[in-house]
């Protein structure tokens, strides 16, 4: 494919205009003026301004930094997986499911590790959703068993056996010193030993997952900030139906 | 509606009837001058278009053809008309002659008088009906689609390029804009001929002119259409060319235009006889076309201490209500113009801010009030600058306000990059929806700091404007009594084309437009 | 004052007496039963501290002798003083034998009851003394420097160092700060002990320990003479050490403490029992100490809608009230906590949040409130989210609210960086003081949006109240009723702590402390 | 001397912490967040968070960005000159000016170029002054002539040269397309061609002007935002007083 160099833009076709603030350790006035612009320099932006600097106390300075970007990205070259999903609404996502797939949809939702932000994963899965957007419980075709929070990955999995489950939906919140990392990763770990990696779908959420990072995360989706019910539940019922074979 | 002062009405009526009289002393002399600007617009609004010789636009060509002979007393029309009836010619074609030296009007043999004033009524006719076609599609798009509630989002672009404009400003409206400005190329306002053309190289905005209208005009059509809302188009006519660039205005359906002559006076040192007379025929013009019109009282609090002055911009206010209605204007035309300018550091600034919003408001209750955001205590912190605009937005809801200009968090550093402006929409959106009744919520305490500061300002300004009809406004001027700038009756540009009109000047807009009867 | 609710104010009257009620029928089973908790924050009161065998703190491995010998229902005093009696031995003492394995307390032969009692009323005394002290050198302060007027600037620290957090923290004051809290290390309220020593690396904070509270509080004193300002500190008692916590809190001069067993019933999954057993005793220190205890009601509107459900916060805070005064607190040491939290899409939001607040103020007009700044809907928009904080700090300066936790913009992001909360602090000191007066400048007009709101929700708030004591506090708890979160009775962490007092139990604080006379 | 090498500072020393905000022309999705941490990589930026994205319209995406910055900048390496200034206040410049210099000072400022901005010159030599600081025409031991906006620099330097002044003051607010940095070099070029700029004290400021950029067009020195006019008086004096050999 032709390369497709993009930069910011600011008002002028690849200005490369951008805005950093920051603080540095040094306490304030020309040295550490010429500090951040040295070291905004060293970021390769050109044309540093600093409209701002304040003394916070303690011998510490904030910046607030415009500057040009000089580097720029070849777009062509991104590729980026993306949930593969139909927008169907509930009533839809119920229908389909009954014509075609012809059982119930079994899933099992927790926040796990010492995670206790349930909000999101109830936002997709309580009967009363997200934004006006209706959330799995009340669905007719699907049973959702919603663990809550700080769930430990082995509960959650003997919690799918136990119910058979197609599907294992994870809510990672908390990613101070990259602890959903561990977390979502000790969960496929899990799920590899016990043989079931494959026969169950494995979905990520968080306000800090993306798909791209799940399915690097080995999950078969990740969902983040904003998602809404009806998106889970289409991804969901299309991959089913995609893994018995039926192309929707 | 509950955020009401109580202030002394009578002082406003003491306010009114000051500035009117301070208008009024003026106005003689406004009545028998002309200007070489003001006979430009003629000639543009005999629908004269183009360059001549030396890439000079046609009006400039004719009007300098008219004042070297010694005519101009006469004004344009007198000559232009003359040379039509004579050679049987359009305004155009006459013009282009004029302007590739093939003719020279004071040598045309002279028709009947009569006979000119006809040719000249008939034409000027025809363009009066245009922009009453303009003002009718106005119309016809609010009555379709609605009017949104005030305050009005008025968003600024100033890319040079009048085609990235036309980008930038489609996706403000996109975004939530309902007015937007062309920022005019750096000192425009002091040059004596307006520009042809469509402008792809501005500096730090892009110039006026009748061809950059027209673009701009489509490309919100097209946008309005898109989002059924009327989206307003504004630019700016103060300054040397103020009557021509109405007259633009008026012919390519612009609906607002910033047009004052106080801020060519103080800001761009105009000379103060020639924007005075540029202005009344200018709002002559924007009022026939139904333009509302922006003043520039804001600017002073730029200049000088908000929390001090703020008697210097409601006298003005005052003045500028006075003069747009010797213009034929109504209320409703009036943008009179105001900030929120108080330094942030200023103990109940928040306050002092919603008292001087509602005395502007309540001394014209049927202005749409133009309502700038604060800039002059704006830094590079644009965090702190960011909320400083929140502010802005929630006093603006609070009082009712009418063209809210947005502020944008990066006003100390650059103009707004395209994100600067979401962000800046984002915030006055959040915020007029988030207080969306504030106003019709509250009721002043009696004896407050609001109702105590609205009538120390509105009492200081009654004093002042009591002064400046004693001393007179030019003088006043010379005082430093705005903005604490002083400025000469006989000082700054342009005075050279200030022309005193003969027995038998005519200009036949004048005549038509009056007729409805303006005082 | 001026912004001021016109409520029915006898629904207020039936909601205190519904409360009364509900807490009432609570508090026969809390006064019959004791916890593991309570008797080791006994033991602390004694001046216990260290740790025994394996680590594990004295005061766990005292009141874990007594309850594996089956004598906890007399009470850990009983045991603790007979030993000292018998063997002459100081509190500290006898728990280091028992912690060592060298004292068996069951074991050690009763002495007569009376001196038991004369024995811990002894030491109690000390103790109490030590507290009293504590109170006098606070109000020393106060009354040297003054206090600021409300809303008082609130800020955590959070670094997970006590050693950076007193960096942090004495900056924060130097840049506004009113009261530093040390946020605790993640999840450290689900551990039954009190960790000792000075923390180095914690999670997202900084665990509550003994030392690390004189640590930080030698570091505010410093910064307070520096100052000239009595810098308060605070920590988080609530979890499954609640009474040992506040008591060290009380013994450090802590000022402050959030101190609530329904945050951790509902956001810590502790049983009811249990945390409400604990909850009397640690209220009851903090009202010795003139600690001000901060509820979690706040809480319940990240995890249920704040337009909705904004009367179980007021429903709660009833409840809270009346379970403060029954352990002896008066109204100005109970900070009620609420927050800003509604939709930034909710269409007046601001005015509901203003009637909200207005509501808790009015209802609770002596209690320093404690409220909270947007957190649910701040998105990793940190420019959206820094106005909203603005209209949060103007909502709170303009309602009168006591304790005001700082909004920072990178909410959504991480535990705040340095300048996170100088831009924070300069938010809110540039509002505090824009809008300072607000409070006493508007009257509510009659009918309006916020009178109705408040009367709305006040009306739903007896409602829930009256339904609450029908079914019981804890059936309530386990409808969902508060923030949607459903809690068994019996379930949750540290059910097994609680137990049956015996006849001849006995706990000296509640004789001294009570014998003023609480309820 | 010993290198001293810093980072900036968020909550742990040394984290590097930082915030950016920026418009890609990409179409919002995940193509253009993973441009936008693509190109702040190559910014030497590490663990980049994308904590806000959103459609600006018209194929424009908005990023706000947290990363972690691995360059550090050594500060033992920076010497940055700072005006060398006393802080005297109004009085004493004039006691000291009267008594050491014995004559008056005689200063010329202007707005030059198209740059019509006066409050920041105005702030120094007016009367009022700044921030309750009084401006130099105050000053019994000032001369002052202001010449206000858009003053061509020619007639700026036949003004100094008719007054015979002691030091020029100039102001230059607008700074698109870098036009104060031509108006400041011309300025200096125009003296030099006169033979004057060393017998002048040539002095510039405005909200982009710092001290080492002054000094670095040709300027004695530089005053930003924030100068009060006794800051500056009192540098004038002392220059004075050194360049006739009287050191205070
Ligand atoms: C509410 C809240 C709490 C509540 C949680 C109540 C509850 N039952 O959930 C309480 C008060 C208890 C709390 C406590 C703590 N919190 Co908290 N909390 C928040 C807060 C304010 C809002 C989170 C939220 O509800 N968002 C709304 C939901 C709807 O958004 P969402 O989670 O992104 O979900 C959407 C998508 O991501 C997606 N999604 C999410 N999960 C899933 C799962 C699946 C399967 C799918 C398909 C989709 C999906 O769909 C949802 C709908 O669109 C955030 C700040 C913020 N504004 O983000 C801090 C925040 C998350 N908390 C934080 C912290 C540090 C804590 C504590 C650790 C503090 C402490 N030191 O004690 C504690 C401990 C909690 C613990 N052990 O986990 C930090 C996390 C920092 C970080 N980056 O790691 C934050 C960012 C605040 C901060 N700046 O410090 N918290
Ligand atoms: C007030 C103002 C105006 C007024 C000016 C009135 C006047 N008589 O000065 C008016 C309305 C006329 C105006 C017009 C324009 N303006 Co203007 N204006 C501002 C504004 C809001 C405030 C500037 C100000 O007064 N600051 C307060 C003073 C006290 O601060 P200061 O200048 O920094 O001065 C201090 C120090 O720098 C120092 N200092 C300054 N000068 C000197 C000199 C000496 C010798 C010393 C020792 C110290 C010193 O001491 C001062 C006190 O501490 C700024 C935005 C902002 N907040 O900065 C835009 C701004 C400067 N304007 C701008 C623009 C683009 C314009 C226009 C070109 C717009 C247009 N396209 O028409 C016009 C044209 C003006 C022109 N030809 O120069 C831009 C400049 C962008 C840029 N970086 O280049 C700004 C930043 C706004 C923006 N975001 O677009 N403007
Ligand atoms: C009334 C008025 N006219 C015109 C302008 C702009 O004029 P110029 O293009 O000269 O900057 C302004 C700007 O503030 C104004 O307030
Ligand atoms: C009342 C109350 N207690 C305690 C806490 C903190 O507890 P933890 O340390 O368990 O996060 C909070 C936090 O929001 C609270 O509101």
């Amino acid at each position: 494919m032709e390369p497709n160099w993009v930069k910011p833009y600011g008002d002028t076709t690849n200005d490369g205009a951008m805005q950093l603030s920051f603080t540095l350790p040094v306490k304030n006035g020309g040295v550490a003026r010429e500090a951040a612009k040295r070291l905004c320099e060293s970021m390769n932006l050109e044309n540093v301004q600093i409209v701002h600097q304040k003394d916070l106390g303690g011998g510490y300075t904030f910046f607030v930094v415009y500057g040009r970007c000089t580097q720029a990205v070849d777009i062509s070259d991104i590729h980026v997986p993306e949930v593969q999903a139909p927008s169907w609404d509930m009533h839809q996502v119920n229908t389909i499911a009954h014509e075609k797939l012809g059982r119930k949809i079994t899933v099992v939702g927790a926040c796990t590790g010492t995670d206790a932000h349930t909000v999101g994963l109830d936002a997709i899965l309580n009967m009363k959703g997200f934004h006006g957007n209706y959330g799995l419980e009340r669905y007719s075709e699907f049973t959702v068993h919603n663990l809550g929070s700080q769930v430990p990955n082995e509960t959650l999995v003997a919690k799918a056996i136990e119910v058979n489950a197609d599907a294992i939906l994870v809510s990672q919140v908390v990613t101070q010193k990259n602890i959903h990392l561990s977390n979502l990763t000790q969960l496929v770990d899990l799920l590899e030993a016990e043989g079931l990696r494959d026969s169950i779908i494995l979905i990520a959420g968080g306000p800090r997952i993306t798909h791209e990072l799940a399915v690097e995360l080995g999950y078969d989706a990740g969902f983040g900030p904003g998602t809404v019910p009806s998106e889970v539940a289409s991804y969901l019922l299309k991959e089913l139906l995609g893994r018995k074979g039926i192309m929707i | 509606m509950a955020l009401k002062l109580r202030v002394d009405d009578k002082l406003i009526v003491r306010a009114r009837e000051a500035a009117h009289r301070i208008t009024g002393e003026v106005q003689g002399f406004i009545e028998q001058h002309t200007t070489t600007s003001t006979e430009r617009a003629v000639v543009r609004l005999f629908g004269v278009e183009g360059k001549g010789l030396d890439d000079v636009p046609l009006p400039n060509l004719v009007v300098e053809n008219i004042q070297d002979g010694g005519g101009l007393d006469k004004g344009a029309s007198y000559w232009v008309c003359n040379a039509m009836a004579r050679h049987s010619l359009s305004a155009q074609e006459v013009a282009q002659a004029v302007g590739h030296g093939k003719l020279d009007l004071i040598k045309v043999a002279q028709a009947d008088e009569g006979r000119i004033r006809e040719t000249a009524h008939l034409i000027a006719q025809e363009t009066l009906d245009r922009i009453t076609r303009n003002r009718q599609t106005r119309s016809g798009f609010i009555n379709q689609w609605g009017e949104r509630p005030a305050p009005w989002l008025y968003i600024i672009v100033a890319t040079g390029n009048i085609y990235e404009d036309v980008i930038q400003a489609q996706n403000a409206a996109r975004q939530g804009a309902d007015v937007i400005a062309v920022i005019r190329s750096t000192a425009q306002s002091l040059l004596d001929y307006v520009p042809e053309g469509a402008t792809t190289e501005g500096f730090a905005g892009t110039y006026a002119t009748q061809e950059n209208f027209r673009i701009m005009r489509r490309a919100l059509d097209e946008v309005s259409e898109e989002l059924g809302r009327y989206i307003r188009l504004t630019n700016y006519a103060s300054g040397l060319c103020m009557p021509e660039i109405a007259a633009l205005g008026a012919v390519e359906r612009l609906d607002m235009m910033l047009s004052d002559s106080m801020y060519g006076i103080l800001f761009r040192d105009i000379n103060m006889k020639r924007t005075l007379v540029d202005q009344h025929f200018a709002r002559m013009i924007q009022a026939q076309a139904g333009i509302i019109i922006n003043t520039g009282e804001d600017n002073y609090l730029t200049t000088d201490d908000a929390y001090e002055a703020a008697n210097t911009v409601l006298a003005s206010q005052f003045i500028n209500e006075q003069f747009a209605h010797r213009s034929g204007m109504t209320d409703e035309l009036i943008g009179l113009g105001h900030a929120f300018e108080m330094d942030p550091r200023q103990e109940d600034g928040l306050l002092y801010e919603m008292a001087d919003a509602l005395l502007s408001r309540h001394c014209f209750p049927k202005a749409p009030l133009k309502y700038m955001p604060p800039t002059r205590h704006m830094t590079g912190n644009i965090f702190m600058g960011h909320i400083m605009d929140a502010m802005f937005n929630l006093t603006s809801v609070a009082t009712n306000q009418h063209i809210h200009l947005i502020g944008v968090m990066t006003e100390a550093i650059h103009t707004p990059f395209l994100h600067d402006r979401a962000l800046a929409i984002e915030n006055a959106r959040y915020v007029f929806g988030y207080a969306r009744h504030f106003f019709e919520e509250f009721d002043l305490k009696k004896g407050g700091l609001i109702e105590k500061r609205a009538n120390d300002v509105l009492q200081q300004s009654v004093d002042l404007l009591e002064h400046i009809e004693h001393v007179g406004l030019m003088t006043a001027i010379a005082e430093g009594t705005f903005g604490r700038v002083r400025r000469q009756p006989t000082g700054g540009k342009g005075l050279d084309g200030v022309v005193a009109k003969g027995p038998q000047h005519f200009n036949p807009f004048f005549d038509l437009i009056l007729k409805g009867g303006a005082h």
